[in-house]
């Protein structure tokens, strides 16, 4: 079973920029020579419900795209807990908003609170929590090189928005990296 | 009404010829001006009600129009005198009759005094629509057949006059009015000078030179006319020269496609002449040939293309009356 | 006079013949608007070649057949819709609607009520008989109050449109409407929809005398015919005076007459302009990108 | 990879492009200079894309009034002579049906995208579904043929998008590219190569004297040649049955000639028109048949059970109508069960049952906007060869 597999998903509710975010990430991972599946799920709202956008990454081509083990789960919203718990991974990492998403449930995972929405309000637009979390999830799984995200975030953002939302990444690296050296949750949060 | 007839008593009956000066004196001057829509009839009578109005005398103006738009009849009735009543002259008691049409100047003849009235006539043709009503090959329009030596006859004095073909020559055929205009003051003894005064109140600005041209020219024609002859158009004048509208002599032969016609009737009932009917296989067939004047009713609303209608055309209107009735 | 005109078209040049005679009923005045239609299209001097003609479903419908064009017979109450799609991808040719008042305003009224919104050029011809005539003279959204027809046994309770009425209130930048008595107006009428440039709606007062007239004892085909004439006036004459004492609620003659912008020249031209900037920056684009390299 | 290889190396086109946004790009690839469409969800990525994509090529994208005018707009343009395409979801696609037909059966060239979601009715908007495979096929009314194509990746909906321009072309009929939600808004990296040199397929034009002709009389291809108005032949074209001439015609005869050559068209062309995916089938003891993102959970389901010692294989119709029963007939010839996963409450199972006669075949239907996984196909998988191998020793 040919398995580079890794499955990413960011969670919330729709309005909060989770699809534009993982777009960012899958551009990233593209340029870099990885194979993507981003998909989404969102209900017929325009706005609020749930919603999450997931990735699959590979070496090689994805063969299911959609998510069935994840490896990462990105949390900005606590409607998101439900449809996401059972997909976690044994061992899997949860970086959730503490604003947000405060109490997690019980499960074989690490998980990192992290002030993202917080994060965001303090840089001037609760609108760039999805950025911040981005900048967060990216220190912690390692998964792409810096330069290459700030480049598909200079690529997917208007230039008015443009030094926000790199402001924004920058503040989620910090966080990220702080909460490496810090010490994850292992129960319940 | 016993007002007109009871001023009647002051007329001076040495007075034959109708003059501005002997309207002082008398009953009062009408003059009856007519044409077709477009022409101008209103501003020839304006300009006449102005004069006679600045001569002191009371004048009444009345005119139909309203309706006429382009080419419908407009007439105008000018009345002045020291005192007039009604508005309107009745049959009979015109004095002078300016017509700018040929075919409506002879409608309103029998408005002129048979003795002593004056018929100043254009003798530009308009034809009406109604008078196409009888579509017979080679047969003539529904227009006035008579010709200038024929009116002759019917009044005191007469002038037929080309004056929309005069106006043209000079540049603007909407002069021809101002022609007639022209005409007009030699048998009225106001002075030239205040005519052309007139005009130029009433003609818009860029045109008074062109009027005035019209107005002289008008004038001298009459001059001219009265040398020679009272009833003016004989040989060599204008008028004579006029052809009659062009008269396209054809035959009409009707083309039926039998297997289309569905027997539906509508050119049989709705032809003018009644000259169609279904025969006994209830197909449309042309039963009086003689009647048909190609008017082609029954092709455009043959609802099946089962008619079409030929105007063939012949060589002279000769062969046009043979063709129509063969 | 009508003579010159008349005498220089001959109607069959523009028939198909080999479909002669054709399947309308006798004295069906969708014939006669068939003519006026021709002698319109002859008149204009368009070309047989780059004519189309669209029709929908019913007795209209049927017409498209008939003309010697390239000609679409498509679905019903969907004449409008294809006629778009052919008209924007095909500006060259000159696109006509044949529809019926059924085809046009019941199964197809969506289609007409946002052709006079858009303003494609487009002539659409709508020919009136007050019925669904080839499915056996059901009522139709033009029917007039109380007339009889195998779906109002008792006659019509539902009011009738006014399809004029309606092409203008949706926007239409032309509308017109004639009876099929008075055929050189008719084509006049046409003509001018034909040239007019935007979308062109032409309402025909057309009898269904075999169906409607026999259902309504409006007596034969001439007499139906001459019924259409004593009904109808020129809007001219809307105001006259006498207009309280017959009744006047189908005027004839252009109706509306705007002008608005056509959309696909207008798409077109704004097609273009997005076409230029992009060759502007992409020009631009090469021009810089060696500069940059310099360093 | 280090930064002066990327910078140095000729950069292949790898896009992160979604499912309907690779649609757009196909069609533009393909020729097409024509969109008429109606928003609904999931498809309307479709519509914005080539509204922004088409003026650029000269071509027109034009928001119509509603579903049926789309289609309307759509076969119309094409009777013009330019490529055309729509596309919609459930909903709308019943809508379109009728005037599928007539594109069918006056035999006029156009791509119709039906992003399918949850039905019946307005269903569920963004949740996939993969219940229109019948409607596909039979949605119009009465016999006619057509070309249905159900790509299962990205990269498959812009080969599949070029493909149905091109058959549609070749063989004068409506192509209808199914995919469902999940694949039309997944984003996936794909490489696209330059296609501006590509050839494009165009229908077969009428030439020759007008008078001789004949608008639907066939070539020994079964396709007649097409007539573009303008060009001098002013022919008629009807949806009411025709013979050889365009003229509608209700000759018993005339109508069987024409409607039998209709009916067997496509026949002579399903060299070009099949097309299908085979994975692991040489030795499958189970053999899954599926399309879409169900194809896509069963080929992760093959590892799953390979690893377990379970032998599947899976045959995926890329071309969905006409089926591809022969290909199938010889891959299931050795399988001991057949297992079809849809998301639906059994269509393929029903072709599927149909062309393998006696053969068991395993529905496994799901319609609740959840897609299969691969892990309960792989379960099901199990089971049934368990089942199957203790039927064979008792």
């Amino acid at each position: 079973m040919r398995d580079s597999r890794v499955e990413i998903r960011i969670g919330g509710t729709g309005g909060q920029g989770l699809i534009l975010c993982a777009k960012m990430l899958a551009d990233a991972l593209a340029a870099a020579g990885k194979h993507v599946a981003q998909s989404q799920t969102y209900e017929p709202t325009s706005r609020g419900g749930y919603c999450n956008s997931d990735l699959v990454i590979s070496d090689g081509e994805v063969d299911f795209p959609l998510a069935t083990a994840l490896d990462w789960l990105v949390l900005l919203d606590r409607l998101a807990i439900r449809p996401s718990w059972p997909l976690l991974k044994p061992g899997a990492l949860v970086i959730a908003d503490t604003r947000l998403c405060p109490d997690l449930p019980e499960g074989d995972r690490r998980a990192h609170h992290l002030p993202l929405s917080r994060t965001a309000i303090e840089l001037g637009s609760e609108r760039v929590a999805n950025i911040v979390a981005l900048g967060a999830l990216a220190a912690l799984a390692e998964i792409c090189e810096r330069r290459a995200l700030e480049q598909a975030v200079r690529a997917d953002t208007p230039r008015s928005f443009l030094d926000l939302n790199l402001d924004a990444l920058a503040a989620g690296y910090r966080l990220g990296e702080q909460a490496i050296t810090a010490p994850s949750s292992t129960s319940a949060g | 009404m016993s007002a007109p007839s009871a001023s009647r008593s002051g007329i001076d009956d040495e007075q034959l010829r109708p003059s501005a000066t002997a309207a002082k004196a008398r009953e009062p001057m009408n003059v009856l001006i007519v044409g077709v829509g477009g022409q101008g009839v209103i501003m020839v009578s304006k300009a006449l009600a102005w004069l006679a109005q600045s001569k002191g005398f009371e004048v009444k103006q009345s005119e139909v129009h309203g309706m006429a738009k382009r080419g419908g009849t407009v007439f105008s009735h000018v009345r002045f005198g020291p005192q007039v009543w009604s508005p309107t002259i009745p049959k009979g008691e015109a004095d002078i009759l300016v017509a700018l049409e040929w075919a409506e100047g002879l409608r309103w003849l029998p408005f002129l005094k048979p003795d002593t009235g004056i018929f100043i006539c254009d003798t530009k043709r308009i034809v009406p629509p109604f008078a196409c009503l009888n579509r017979r090959p080679g047969a003539p329009l529904r227009y006035s057949r008579e010709t200038p030596a024929e009116v002759k006859a019917h009044v005191a004095e007469g002038y037929a006059i080309d004056a929309t073909r005069m106006a043209e020559e000079l540049g603007n055929e909407r002069a021809a009015n101002v022609v007639l205009i022209g005409a007009l003051s030699t048998v009225l003894d106001f002075p030239a000078a205040d005519w052309e005064l007139a005009l130029s109140a009433f003609v818009p600005k860029k045109t008074i030179a062109v009027n005035l041209d019209a107005f002289r020219l008008g004038r001298n024609w009459i001059d001219a006319a009265r040398r020679t002859t009272t009833v003016a158009p004989e040989a060599g004048a204008p008028a004579a020269n006029i052809p009659a509208p062009a008269l396209v002599a054809y035959s009409v032969r009707l083309e039926i496609t039998p297997q289309w016609c569905k027997s539906c009737d509508i050119c049989v009932k709705l032809c003018p002449e009644r000259c169609l009917r279904l025969n006994d296989e209830r197909i449309v067939e042309l039963a009086q040939p003689e009647r048909c004047t190609g008017c082609r009713l029954c092709e455009l609303l043959c609802p099946d293309f089962a008619i079409r209608v030929h105007l063939d055309a012949v060589a002279n209107n000769a062969a046009a009356a043979q063709g129509a009735t063969a | 006079m009508i003579v010159d005109s008349a005498a220089a078209f001959d109607v069959r040049d523009y028939l198909r013949q080999e479909m002669m005679p054709h399947f309308l009923c006798p004295g069906c005045g969708h014939g006669i608007a068939l003519r006026a239609l021709l002698w319109a299209i002859h008149e204009q001097g368009i070309d047989k070649d780059t004519l189309a003609v669209v029709s929908g479903i019913g007795c209209a419908g049927r017409l498209s057949a008939y003309i010697d064009a390239n000609t679409f017979h498509v679905t019903h109450g969907r004449p409008l819709a294809y006629a778009t799609g052919l008209a924007l991808a095909r500006p060259d040719l000159h696109v006509v609607v044949i529809t019926g008042d059924g085809d046009c305003l019941a199964i197809g009224g969506n289609h007409l009520i946002h052709a006079c919104r858009r303003n494609l050029k487009l002539t659409c011809l709508m020919l009136n008989n007050e019925v669904y005539g080839m499915t056996g003279g059901q009522v139709s959204p033009t029917t007039s109050e109380s007339r009889l027809t195998s779906t109002t046994p008792h006659g019509n309770a539902e009011p009738r449109f006014d399809a004029c009425a309606l092409a203008a209130a949706a926007g239409a930048s032309f509308v017109g409407r004639e009876g099929t008595r008075h055929v050189p107006k008719l084509k006049e009428l046409i003509r001018s929809g034909l040239v007019h440039p935007g979308f062109a709606f032409v309402e025909v007062l057309s009898d269904c005398t075999e169906i409607f007239g026999r259902k309504n004892e409006l007596g034969s085909s001439p007499e139906m015919m001459l019924r259409q004439k004593s009904e109808l006036r020129p809007s001219a004459y809307r105001d006259t005076v006498d207009t309280p004492f017959r009744s006047n609620d189908l005027p004839t003659g252009i109706l509306t007459k705007t002008e608005r912008p056509e959309y696909g020249a207008a798409y077109r031209k704004a097609a273009a302009a997005q076409r230029a900037s992009m060759a502007k920056a992409s020009a631009a684009k090469s021009a810089a990108a060696p500069a940059k390299g310099t360093p | 990879m280090n930064a002066v290889d990327t910078a140095l190396a000729p950069k292949p086109a790898v896009r992160l492009i979604s499912g309907n946004h690779a649609c757009a790009l196909g069609a533009l690839a393909a020729g097409c200079r024509f969109f008429a469409g109606y928003p609904i969800t999931p498809s309307s990525e479709i519509a914005e894309r080539l509204s922004r994509l088409l003026p650029e090529v000269d071509g027109v994208f034009v928001q119509m009034e509603d579903e049926i005018a789309s289609i309307a707009a759509v076969i119309g343009a094409s009777m013009g002579g330019v490529k055309a395409l729509t596309a919609t979801s459930g909903p709308g696609f019943s809508l379109k049906q009728e005037n599928i037909g007539y594109a069918a059966g006056a035999e006029i060239p156009c791509v119709i995208v039906n992003v399918m979601r949850g039905g019946p009715s307005t269903g569920m908007p963004t949740r996939p579904a993969q219940g229109d495979i019948m409607q596909a096929r039979w949605g119009s009314h009465g016999d006619y043929p057509i070309v249905v194509l159900a790509p299962a990746s990205v990269r498959e909906i812009y080969d599949e998008t070029m493909r149905a321009f091109d058959l549609a072309e070749t063989c004068r009929t409506p192509v209808v590219l199914l995919y469902d939600q999940v694949i039309a808004q997944l984003a996936e990296t794909v490489e696209l190569g330059d296609t501006s040199d590509l050839a494009r397929t165009e229908r077969k034009w009428a030439s020759g004297p007008r008078a001789a002709y004949q608008p639907y009389a066939a070539d020994e291809d079964g396709i007649p040649a097409m007539s573009r108005p303008g060009a001098g032949y002013r022919v008629h074209t009807t949806g009411l049955n025709h013979a050889e001439n365009g003229f509608p015609t209700q000759n018993p005869e005339a109508v069987a000639r024409n409607l039998g050559r209709l009916l067997t068209k496509l026949d002579r062309h399903r060299d070009a028109i099949d097309s299908w995916q085979t994975i692991n089938c040489d030795d499958a003891e189970v053999l899954i048949v599926a399309i879409g993102i169900s194809a896509r959970a069963a080929t992760r389901a093959l590892d799953i059970a390979r690893a377990r010692g379970v032998r599947a294989g899976l045959f995926r119709p890329i071309t969905l109508w006409p089926f591809p029963e022969t290909a199938l007939r010889e891959v299931a010839a050795r399988a001991r069960a057949v297992l079809v996963p849809e998301m639906n409450a059994g269509q393929l199972s029903l072709e599927v049952e149909r062309i393998l006669g006696g053969k068991r075949v395993e529905g496994m239907h799901r319609f609740n906007g959840e897609p299969i996984t691969p892990a309960e196909i792989a379960a099901r998988a199990e089971s049934l060869a368990k089942a199957a191998l203790a039927k064979e020793t008792r």
